[in-house]
């Protein structure tokens, strides 16, 4: 079979075969079968094309080719397209088996070490036929992929906007910020637990430091941990990742020091429970009921466990802060706590509670990023609108654009 | 220097991933990252089992409150350990997986954590229905909107809505439960969701830039001396 | 035949295992009345089995294949020696323990922090905010197929691209909620309480069959009741 | 019997929901664990009693049954298992009807997950299919008819790398037996063999990651059954035409069986499903009710 492909002429060979076949299936067969059967022969692929994928590492090469004049709509008797990539000049292999129609293919298994050569045959039930060989080619790695230039720019526009505000407030340009309910109430929710004598509880969800919600939550930590050792209460953090203890202790400790209570800090305020999801909101739940701590506070990467913390919470009595960027839990959170951070509101609390105008700059940064965004989807929906409708080329390029700039 | 060096290797290392994602030949350093982070995570496993045993031995020891249970959560870790890492129980040679068919490891997962997980994750039921009945009041504009979505959608995701509202003629078949519930999932909570992501992207590149940049620190500590 | 069969004569022989769950389900459950010793014990196997099943799997699946098979790996494939960055990293992390060059294990947070940073600042900017922003730019008014106006869907597009806008406007930080900007904020929430009401309608039902479940294990499988 | 007794308990506990209404219009509302007591009683009776559910089929629901009847039989179909037992009560049902459907269709399955319990849950559905008489009768082969390639760590990096070949990412089976061993894939190696990509889908690894790549990049048809939960995170999707069909929670299921009239598990548990549903519309009418009576009150 692979001498018959690696043959350029496959044809008389396939004739060939047709020929003993017919021979040996019987007397059935009149010479009209025959006949009929070589004229069926179908035309190979042709033109195909090797050429080496731009802007990657050096592993994809891209493959063209004009599909068989017999790949056609009705009664099509092609049913695949098979390519054969042989590297180094060795025995072709099989690589890929494509519908019929198909035209190209972007073949991600090569190395700029081998040089390689492909052919393509268009197969039907009984036998295939096979394209000219391509000239060998060695894939070619690039330092730059300008495919991504666009993203590139928005990239650079948006931290530039950040930047400029950070910048522009450490030059002390007054900003102003909305309140943020939530955030509002962290001082009187610390001071409430330390009226009553009972500890507060963080939760940081139940993801491990490779998450950035995660990352949010410490720096939220850092700062409300900072009002819990001015007032000197009890904090007491159980998490679900070990990583995630051995941060947030940095942090805790940090901040006592930060607050001049370096002593007043212990190991003891984080404990690392277990990395199963249930198995630590069963210990969670099992604390709030035991400990009954004043203030809850829920930040952080949530799942499925976000009701069962934080209606267990409520059922204590408990002032509950919480707030995530998983949407599908935000409803949980608004049912069952006293005040939630919504997405974005998350990864901006920190900044929010320093109070620092750098951080505050960043913020009035991103808003920049929303107008930005607001901009464009207006300006799409605009093209889109407009060229769905009349047809006006200076909206049809607009929306080109776009579409290029967005891709 | 405790304070620098770490500052530098968030700025290098974040800045590194930042510009692989336009370079070629480093593109793939965030998959190497990842698994940089899988082993850095078993170390750091060291110190938190360390910590679940001290913190339970402790109880033990001191016979504190309900240290009995401590010692169930001391024996169940270790025989999960001794189980596993000697692969009890499982066909064939040392080279099998710990969690092939009919080892102990996975005999303990199919009988223990699995009955425990699925009921833990069962009591949602129960906290969804508590949930709903104290705290879904239509007390403001607000909270009304909610209420209103969240019914609709609950009516029309069961033969119920079906069953209310399937007299509609077919001219408004958009009136019927089921259909405005898909509508619901479609346009506005469709336009909702992109809003929220869009924030948090947002969000996230102005905390990870504070980061990088060295301006958000608070997870390394206030002075020099720590 | 086989493993698949095996294993089912094998389950319905393992009386003893069914009966173990079935207790831990009602413990579990048990906890809906109030805290109480049954509950502590299931809360203390499950903390202590699942602690050690996590560190089991972590060592096969991070420290032995990752790691060891790559830095020392089967003849014929090259050695990884990058793996060694992560073990180091690791190492400097279990000094933690040390009082007096606790500080290193900040190193390697910090390195894991600036990844983490860098990595989902991209992944974040390109997937939530350019994909959706792109999405969401499209043709108001819907045209069937014979070219007339779909009026529902053009209606249900409008609403998208106004619910994005206004939701986005109620996330600003920096500008004060008041006149047209504060009604924009406004309509922004009720989008967002729609997102929730929806979301929260459709999770009623998933953690009912939960339940469902549990109830067709205890009746079902367990007391064979039905 | 067990009927009549079941319906009259219903019946009892609908009239005892007057009386919370009562006693909550009085200021005197229900404590969590007589709500509690609610939710089990009507989870657990339904359980017991064989009513048949009026259940209309929703256009996912047949977009997707109309796209699968479209594949002409005998066509190579990969399910991808990605889920855990936790969500099985709404995913397995339909993973039994669809291998039911799939084997009478004389699909030939390819089963992988890209999560750890995944394959395991394919296993106990292919049990319970076998267990049809009309394809116990079929005398299917494993390695022929259908395989498991098993479990593959790596999320979407996994997807990414079977879009050139599957071996790269499973070299063996489940079963340890060489990829190339296996007869029902000799003649395949990517996605570009494969008609038809279905996925059970709990979360993250996922329906999302097979959409972004799969479809997106590899031009895969996907089908998908999602848990309640994770469905409307796929509805932009689905509405983007980069899926054909999808099966929702319990309800999706239970229509899934009804069209393919394989009756199984989802078809008794939509009952159940079905007042719990109501015992918690019911309860937030009460407290609405409760709310507003008192405001006039004060008023």
């Amino acid at each position: 079979m692979k001498n018959s492909l690696a043959d350029r002429s496959s044809g008389g060979i396939i004739c060939a075969a047709l020929i003993t076949i017919f021979f040996f299936s019987g007397p059935l067969h009149s010479q009209e079968d025959l006949v009929s059967l070589s004229v069926k022969k179908i035309a190979p692929p042709s033109s195909l094309l090797a050429t080496d994928h731009k802007y990657d590492n050096g592993n994809s090469i891209s493959l063209s080719w004009v599909p068989s004049i017999d790949d056609a709509l009705m009664n099509n008797p092609i049913v695949a397209y098979k390519l054969y990539r042989s590297s180094n000049d060795t025995e072709p292999n099989l690589i890929a088996e494509l519908p019929p129609g198909s035209s190209y293919f972007l073949d991600n298994g090569v190395s700029t070490d081998n040089s390689y050569s492909y052919s393509v045959s268009a197969s039907t039930n009984a036998y295939e036929v096979l394209s000219n060989r391509t000239e060998s080619i060695t894939p070619q790695s690039e330092w730059i992929n300008y495919n991504k230039k666009y993203l590139f720019l928005m990239v650079m526009i948006i931290s530039g906007a950040i930047m400029y505000f950070i910048v522009s407030a450490k030059r002390g340009k007054e900003l102003f910020v909305r309140k943020i309910a939530g955030l509002e109430a962290i001082d009187e929710a610390v001071g409430r637990a330390t009226e009553m004598g009972r500890p507060i509880m963080y939760i940081p969800g139940i993801q491990d430091m490779d998450d950035v919600q995660t990352i949010a939550s410490l720096t939220i930590l850092g700062r409300i941990t900072r009002t819990i050792a001015e007032y000197d209460s009890k904090i007491f953090m159980p998490v679900a990742r070990s990583l995630v203890m051995t941060a947030a202790r940095e942090t805790i400790k940090a901040s006592y020091q930060a607050a001049s209570r370096p002593d007043s800090y212990s190991d003891d305020m984080v404990n690392y429970i277990t990395d199963e999801q249930f198995g630590y909101v069963a210990h969670v739940n099992g604390l709030m009921v035991r400990e009954k701590p004043a203030t809850v506070f829920l930040l952080g990467a949530f799942f499925a466990e976000s009701l069962i913390l934080a209606e267990t919470g409520n059922s204590i009595g408990a002032i509950q802060i919480a707030g995530t960027a998983r949407p599908a839990q935000l409803p949980f959170f608004i049912a069952a706590c006293d005040f939630t951070l919504i997405g974005e509101e998350l990864f901006a609390a920190s900044a929010y509670l320093s109070g620092e105008p750098m951080q505050l700059g960043s913020l009035k940064g991103q808003d920049v990023g929303k107008a930005i965004a607001m901009f464009f989807v207006l300006l799409g929906v605009l093209a889109a609108t407009v060229s769905a409708a009349w047809d006006i080329e200076l909206f049809n390029n607009l929306l080109d654009n776009l579409n290029e700039l967005f891709s | 220097m405790r304070r620098n060096i770490p500052l530098a290797v968030t700025f290098v290392v974040g800045m590194l991933l930042i510009v692989s994602v336009f370079l070629p030949p480093i593109e793939t350093i965030g998959e190497d990252f990842g698994v940089f982070f899988s082993i850095i995570a078993v170390f750091a496993f060291f110190l938190g089992g360390g910590n679940l045993i001290k913190v339970h031995f402790g109880k033990i020891m001191k016979k504190s409150n309900d240290w009995e249970f401590s010692l169930v959560t001391v024996v169940g870790f270790f025989a999960m350990l001794i189980i596993g890492l000697f692969k009890i129980g499982a066909p064939g040679d040392i080279s099998t997986s710990v969690t092939a068919e009919g080892s102990y490891f996975q005999e303990m997962f199919v009988y223990l954590i699995n009955p425990l997980q699925s009921t833990m994750y069962a009591l949602l039921a129960f906290f969804v229905a508590s949930a709903s009945y104290r705290a879904f009041r239509a007390k403001n504009r607000e909270a009304t909107i909610l209420l209103v979505a969240a019914f609709i959608i609950l009516l029309g995701r069961t033969p119920l809505g079906m069953m209310l509202t399937g007299w509609i003629p077919e001219s408004f078949s958009i009136f019927q439960v089921p259909n405005l519930a898909v509508w619901i999932m479609n346009s506005p909570n469709l336009a909702g969701q992109r809003a929220i992501m869009i924030g948090i992207s947002l969000g996230v590149v102005a905390m990870s830039l504070r980061l990088i940049l060295g301006i958000e620190r608070t997870y390394l500590g206030g002075d020099d001396k720590g | 035949m086989s493993l698949i069969l095996a294993r089912k004569e094998k389950r319905s022989s393992m009386d003893i295992g069914m009966f173990f769950a079935a207790l831990l389900t009602l413990g579990i459950f048990s906890f809906l009345y109030k805290d109480n010793p049954v509950y502590k014990v299931c809360e203390a196997i499950f903390v202590g089995v699942s602690a050690g099943f996590w560190a089991i799997t972590y060592f096969f699946d991070n420290i032995h294949k990752k790691f060891w098979l790559g830095v020392f790996p089967q003849e014929g494939d090259s050695p990884d020696y990058w793996l060694w960055g992560g073990a180091i990293l690791g190492f400097l992390m279990l000094l933690r323990i040390s009082n007096k060059i606790g500080w290193i294990a900040r190193w390697p947070l910090s390195f894991i922090v600036g990844a983490t940073a860098g990595l989902y600042m991209m992944l974040y900017f390109v997937s939530n905010a350019l994909n959706q922003v792109a999405d969401t730019m499209m043709p108001i008014v819907a045209y069937a197929s014979d070219n007339s106006v779909l009026w529902l869907d053009t209606f249900g597009n409008f609403i998208v691209v106004l619910g994005v806008v206004t939701g986005l406007i109620y996330f600003f930080f920096s500008k004060e909620h008041k006149g047209l900007f504060g009604t924009g904020a406004q309509v922004g929430t009720w989008f967002l309480m729609i997102t929730f009401g929806a979301s929260f309608g459709y999770t009623v039902m998933s953690r009912m069959s939960l339940l469902i479940g549990r109830l067709d294990f205890l009746f079902g499988d367990w007391l064979g009741l039905f | 019997m067990a009927n009549t007794i079941s319906i009259i308990l219903l019946i009892l506990l609908g009239l005892s929901l007057v009386y919370v209404l009562v006693r909550t219009l009085k200021g005197n509302p229900i404590g969590r664990r007589i709500v509690f007591l609610y939710v089990a009683i009507a989870a657990a009776i339904p359980l017991f009693m064989d009513l048949e559910v009026p259940l209309p089929i929703t256009t996912d629901v047949r977009n997707l049954y109309d796209a699968l009847e479209k594949l002409p039989d005998g066509s190579k179909v990969m399910a991808a298992f990605d889920y855990d037992p936790p969500s099985a009560p709404e995913l397995q049902p339909m993973a039994v009807a669809f291998m039911k459907y799939a084997f009478k269709r004389d699909f030939k399955i390819i089963i992988m997950g890209l999560w750890p319990q995944g394959p395991i849950q394919a296993n106990m559905a292919i049990d319970e299919a076998m267990q049809d008489p009309e394809i116990a009768a079929k005398n299917l082969q494993y390695g022929v008819d259908y395989v498991n390639l098993g479990f593959q760590s790596g999320n979407e990096f996994v997807i990414q790398s079977m879009g050139t070949a599957f071996k790269t990412m499973f070299p063996k089976d489940y079963r340890t037996t060489p990829y190339d061993s296996i007869p029902l894939m000799r003649n395949i190696v990517n996605f570009s063999n494969i008609d038809f990509v279905m996925n059970f889908s709990s979360g993250e690894p996922g329906t999302i990651q097979w959409v972004q790549i799969a479809v997106d990049r590899f031009g895969s048809v996907l089908g998908a059954g999602n848990t309640a939960v994770q469905a409307p995170q796929v509805y932009p999707y689905l509405r983007a035409g980069q899926m054909v069909g999808l099966l929702g929670g319990m309800s999706g299921a239970a229509e899934f069986e009804k069209i393919t009239a394989e009756k199984g598990k989802a078809s008794t548990f939509i009952l159940s499903q079905m007042i719990a549903h109501a015992i918690v519309i019911i309860l937030i009418l009460i407290g609405n009710v409760a709310y507003f009576s008192e405001k006039r009150k004060k008023k």
